[in-house]
């Protein structure tokens, strides 16, 4: 799971390690303090719109969940794996430049992640997420953010296993498993979703 | 009316093919003078094959003599094939017959049958 | 002439010349990589040449081969799209070609099959009335009975308009009688360019005794020897005549398309 | 013309409509908050959250309009339905560009209205730079200028939408505090060392000091520097006159004008560029080389 983390979100981790290196580098000129000011504040937002928002909605967008889920590592295992990466790599980025962000950025994940499940279209995506992380984070304290962060976690993969489980499979003596579509699929199962499923199923 | 169909395995080149199914439709009499060809358009959309392979086909088929393009009109058939009438040809075909089902007592598959013709007409050692 | 291209290099292609005649229908052929969709993209005006030059009598219509479509819009949104980016549009063709393989005029193009969304992107093409047309493998999505319709389609549409068509394919066993000349790519470069009618009278496959050169004057495309045989595969004037021992057979299409390919490998 | 606004209403109608119904609730309680509230009050949250909108504005049409405008075309290969028609691509660029422009700066002159919580209600403030129409047109503009280039460079849609992301916020970040206070030379006001200059109500302070014998700013001694009340060590170094720089409130109008101005340019000149790159990249895919 590292490796395919690494391989497929390398350009937004450097991208962000930079941002936080900026940030953490004491700079002789008073000019660089704002920049530093302005990303100290808004790191959990870029966590939340460029690292959540698209894990799940670029999938969805390019259908290669197709790919990623048809593996033998099982869709919630990929997703739990892609997420303790990035979980790890944002936390200890937010560490070093801003401590107390750690349970902003938590929860800018965790909203990034389950709108991205979602709308299911990367730049609305990262919309929603913008607006929904902006009005958390102003109106709640760090503790309170991760105890939010976690659970919406939680529902994200409550969600996922239901998703993931629309998958057609067949049983070992050759009758094929029910179609088994969640409450979640049932529920956004607008023309264009069931249109697409069954192609592509 | 002939309805044209090009085997595209063959190395024999689409136009010629084209050329050959309606003297073989003539000759059969499944064409007669004055019969009108299909025009290019409709051999395009029934067949598949280019209009201008149809349109070098007909060309051919023109020098050839055995049809007319009438302005405006379409393409006709102008000639017969063959000199023989019809009762010599119906002759003809009778000792054919007689003549394979001799073959194939003496053993030889169509395919030996098949040698053999194509030796006897393009002049080889046993033919005429 | 519709199409001229002169001594055009990029990437795969190497100094690459030819003409296309008005009219004509014309296959591209070569391995994956030679080098077609390179030259196919330049012709559209999508790339521009390191080298040399491309020109173009008139417009041109270009349907790539993965035949990339708006998600959101509908196949009617589409043709609407195409009435409204061109001087010349024709509502009536494009429709019908859409009507003919009875794609859904309402859904999204995101949730069509391969196949229809090909048929979004032909009609599309087709309804600006091209001078020239390019296609990149376009049958690739299609089942075999709906290829043989489309090309029948497509030659109806060429007989028609008059337009020129340059399509690329694999498929060489599908060529006869459809394509009146041969591009075929090999590397970048060009190896046969020609009209296939020609092209299949003047190759034989020249069978006989060992030998190291074929009983015909001509140019050997690829020779084979074994121990008491050799057969050649030989570009020689159709005049040729082939004596005894030898034995002389017209090739097919895709046996003279391996032989050159073979042959430059 | 008539065909670009089609497709340009087609293709982003849902963004176009998302930003819009955003934009006219955050004005509405912009406007509305100005009116009710009185200066010094705590701010109601939905005006502060208008206020960030309305800070942010630039940067969320230079995101979600901008950046996938040409990014979007080529991630899906649909640029070569679209600039494979009659129309050139540099007319599709224009087009696009110009409608949404047109829409943005509608959209910019409704986020311009009012001040949120701030609630100076005397007209120009320097606080509230922003909350005028035209220097939210300026900033649209720019965003939205910044990201289309981007996106035509980037090729990709999120790769774009950061580069603008981070464009924006340095640009507007370099106007805020570098430019800005040197549209026009400041005023001075000066008293004598001892006593503190005096500053018209409103004004924006640039800088302060104190003045050396031949009227230039001096450099404060160190040793003045750690005392709390310095003037006495300062008049005893050469100090004859204690001033202030400042921008006063006539001219915050003047400076909103120039503000927009710069902006304008600005994206005016990244826009040629992008014009510039998709003319050279794509020659006209219909008629690009006709034959004598």
């Amino acid at each position: 799971m590292i490796w395919l983390t690494w391989r497929q979100h390398r350009a937004v981790l450097v991208t962000t390690a930079v941002l936080a290196a900026v940030a953490v580098v004491p700079w002789a000129s008073g000019w660089l303090d704002l920049i530093q000011e302005v990303i100290r504040w808004a790191f959990a937002g870029v966590v939340a719109v460029f690292w959540g928002a698209p894990l799940l909605a670029r999938e969805f967008e390019e259908r290669t969940y197709f790919l990623a889920w048809g593996q033998d590592v099982s869709p919630l295992s990929w997703f739990l794996g892609k997420s303790l990466v990035l979980c790890g790599a944002f936390s200890l980025l937010t560490l070093l430049i801003e401590p107390g962000q750690v349970g902003y950025s938590l929860l800018g994940f965790a909203v990034g992640v389950l709108s991205g499940l979602i709308v299911r279209r990367t730049v609305a995506a990262m919309a929603a997420t913008a607006l929904v992380f902006v009005a958390l984070r102003i109106n709640l304290g760090p503790v309170a953010s991760a105890v939010l962060g976690a659970a919406l976690f939680v529902v994200t993969v409550t969600m996922l296993r239901h998703v993931a489980r629309t998958r057609p499979r067949g049983t070992a003596d050759g009758t094929p498993a029910p179609a088994g579509f969640g409450w979640w699929t049932r529920f956004r199962a607008t023309r264009r979703v069931r249109l697409s499923w069954f192609r592509d199923a | 009316m002939v309805e044209f169909r090009v085997d595209r395995a063959s190395g024999l080149p689409a136009y010629l093919q084209l050329g050959r199914q309606v003297r073989e439709a003539v000759r059969l009499g499944r064409l007669r003078p004055g019969d009108r060809l299909p025009t290019v358009r409709d051999v395009v959309a029934t067949s598949g094959v280019n209009a201008n392979t149809v349109l070098k086909a007909y060309r051919e088929l023109e020098l050839a003599g055995l049809v007319e393009a009438r302005q405006g009109s379409g393409t006709y058939v102008k000639a017969t094939l063959g000199t023989a009438a019809p009762e010599v040809l119906e002759e003809l075909r009778g000792k054919f017959a007689k003549w394979v089902i001799e073959a194939r007592a003496a053993g030889l598959e169509a395919e030996d049958i098949d040698a053999l013709v194509r030796a006897v007409l393009s002049g080889g050692p046993d033919g005429a | 002439m519709t199409v001229r291209v002169e001594n055009v290099s990029k990437w795969a292609l190497h100094h690459c010349s030819f003409e296309l005649p008005a009219g004509s229908v014309t296959a591209l052929v070569g391995a994956n990589g030679a080098g077609k969709t390179t030259l196919l993209n330049i012709l559209a005006g999508h790339l521009p040449a390191d080298f040399g030059h491309v020109a173009v009598a008139g417009r041109v219509a270009f349907v790539p081969q993965d035949k990339p479509m708006y998600k959101g819009f509908t196949p009617l949104d589409v043709l609407k799209f195409g009435g409204h980016m061109n001087k010349v549009w024709d509502e009536y063709r494009a429709h019908s070609w859409l009507h003919r393989y009875r794609v859904p005029l309402k859904l999204r193009c995101g949730d069509l099959s391969g196949g229809q969304r090909a048929h979004v992107a032909f009609a599309l093409a087709l309804g600006s009335r091209p001078d020239v047309l390019l296609l990149d493998e376009p049958l690739a999505e299609l089942d075999p009975l709906a290829r043989r319709k489309v090309v029948r389609d497509l030659l109806a549409e060429v007989a028609d308009t008059g337009m020129t068509l340059l399509y690329s394919t694999h498929v060489v066993a599908e060529l006869g009688g459809v394509a009146d000349r041969l591009l075929l790519l090999s590397d970048g470069k060009l190896l046969v360019d020609g009209d296939t009618d020609e092209l299949l009278g003047e190759h034989l496959e020249i069978v006989g005794p060992a030998a190291d050169e074929p009983p015909v004057a001509g140019e050997v495309v690829l020779a084979r020897h074994q121990q008491r045989q050799s057969s050649f595969v030989v570009r020689c004037p159709e005049s040729a005549v082939v004596e005894e021992p030898w034995t002389a057979r017209p090739v097919t299409l895709e046996e003279l398309v391996v032989a050159h390919l073979e042959a430059a490998a | 013309m008539k065909a670009m606004v089609w497709l340009t209403w087609r293709q982003h109608r849902w963004v176009l409509l998302s930003t819009a119904v955003l934009a006219l609730i955050a004005s509405s309680l912009l406007v509305a908050v100005d009116l009710t509230e009185s200066p010094g009050r705590s701010v109601p949250l939905p005006a502060f959250y208008a206020v960030l909108l309305q800070t942010a504005f630039g940067a969320v049409i230079g995101m979600f309009w901008g950046a996938p405008l040409v990014a979007r075309e080529f991630e899906e290969r649909t640029h070569l339905v679209a600039w494979g028609q009659d129309v050139t691509p540099q007319r599709w660029l224009a087009g696009k560009v110009g409608v949404l422009a047109v829409f943005a700066l509608v959209l910019a002159v409704l986020m311009g209205q009012g001040d949120g919580f701030r609630g100076y209600q005397d007209g120009a403030s320097w606080a509230l730079f922003e909350a005028h129409p035209l220097v939210q047109a300026g900033y649209v503009l720019l965003g939205l200028a910044l990201g289309v280039l981007f996106g035509l460079l980037a090729r990709h849609t999120l790769t774009a939408m950061a580069f603008t992301l981070a464009a924006y916020v340095g640009v507007r970040m370099l106007l805020a505090l570098g430019w800005r206070e040197h549209y026009l030379p400041a005023e001075r006001a000066v008293a004598p060392v001892r006593e503190a200059a005096s500053v018209p109500k409103g004004a924006e302070i640039v800088a302060s000091g104190y003045l050396g014998g031949d009227g230039e700013p001096m450099a404060v001694p160190d040793i003045c520097a750690r005392l709390s009340r310095p003037a006495a060590c300062i008049a005893a170094n050469g100090g004859t006159d204690s001033y202030v720089d400042y921008q006063p409130v006539e001219r915050v109008f003047g400076f909103q004008v120039t503000e927009f101005l710069v902006c304008f340019l600005l994206a005016l000149g990244l826009f040629v560029l992008a014009h510039e790159r998709i003319r050279r990249g794509w020659r006209p895919s219909r008629t690009h080389r006709r034959l004598a």
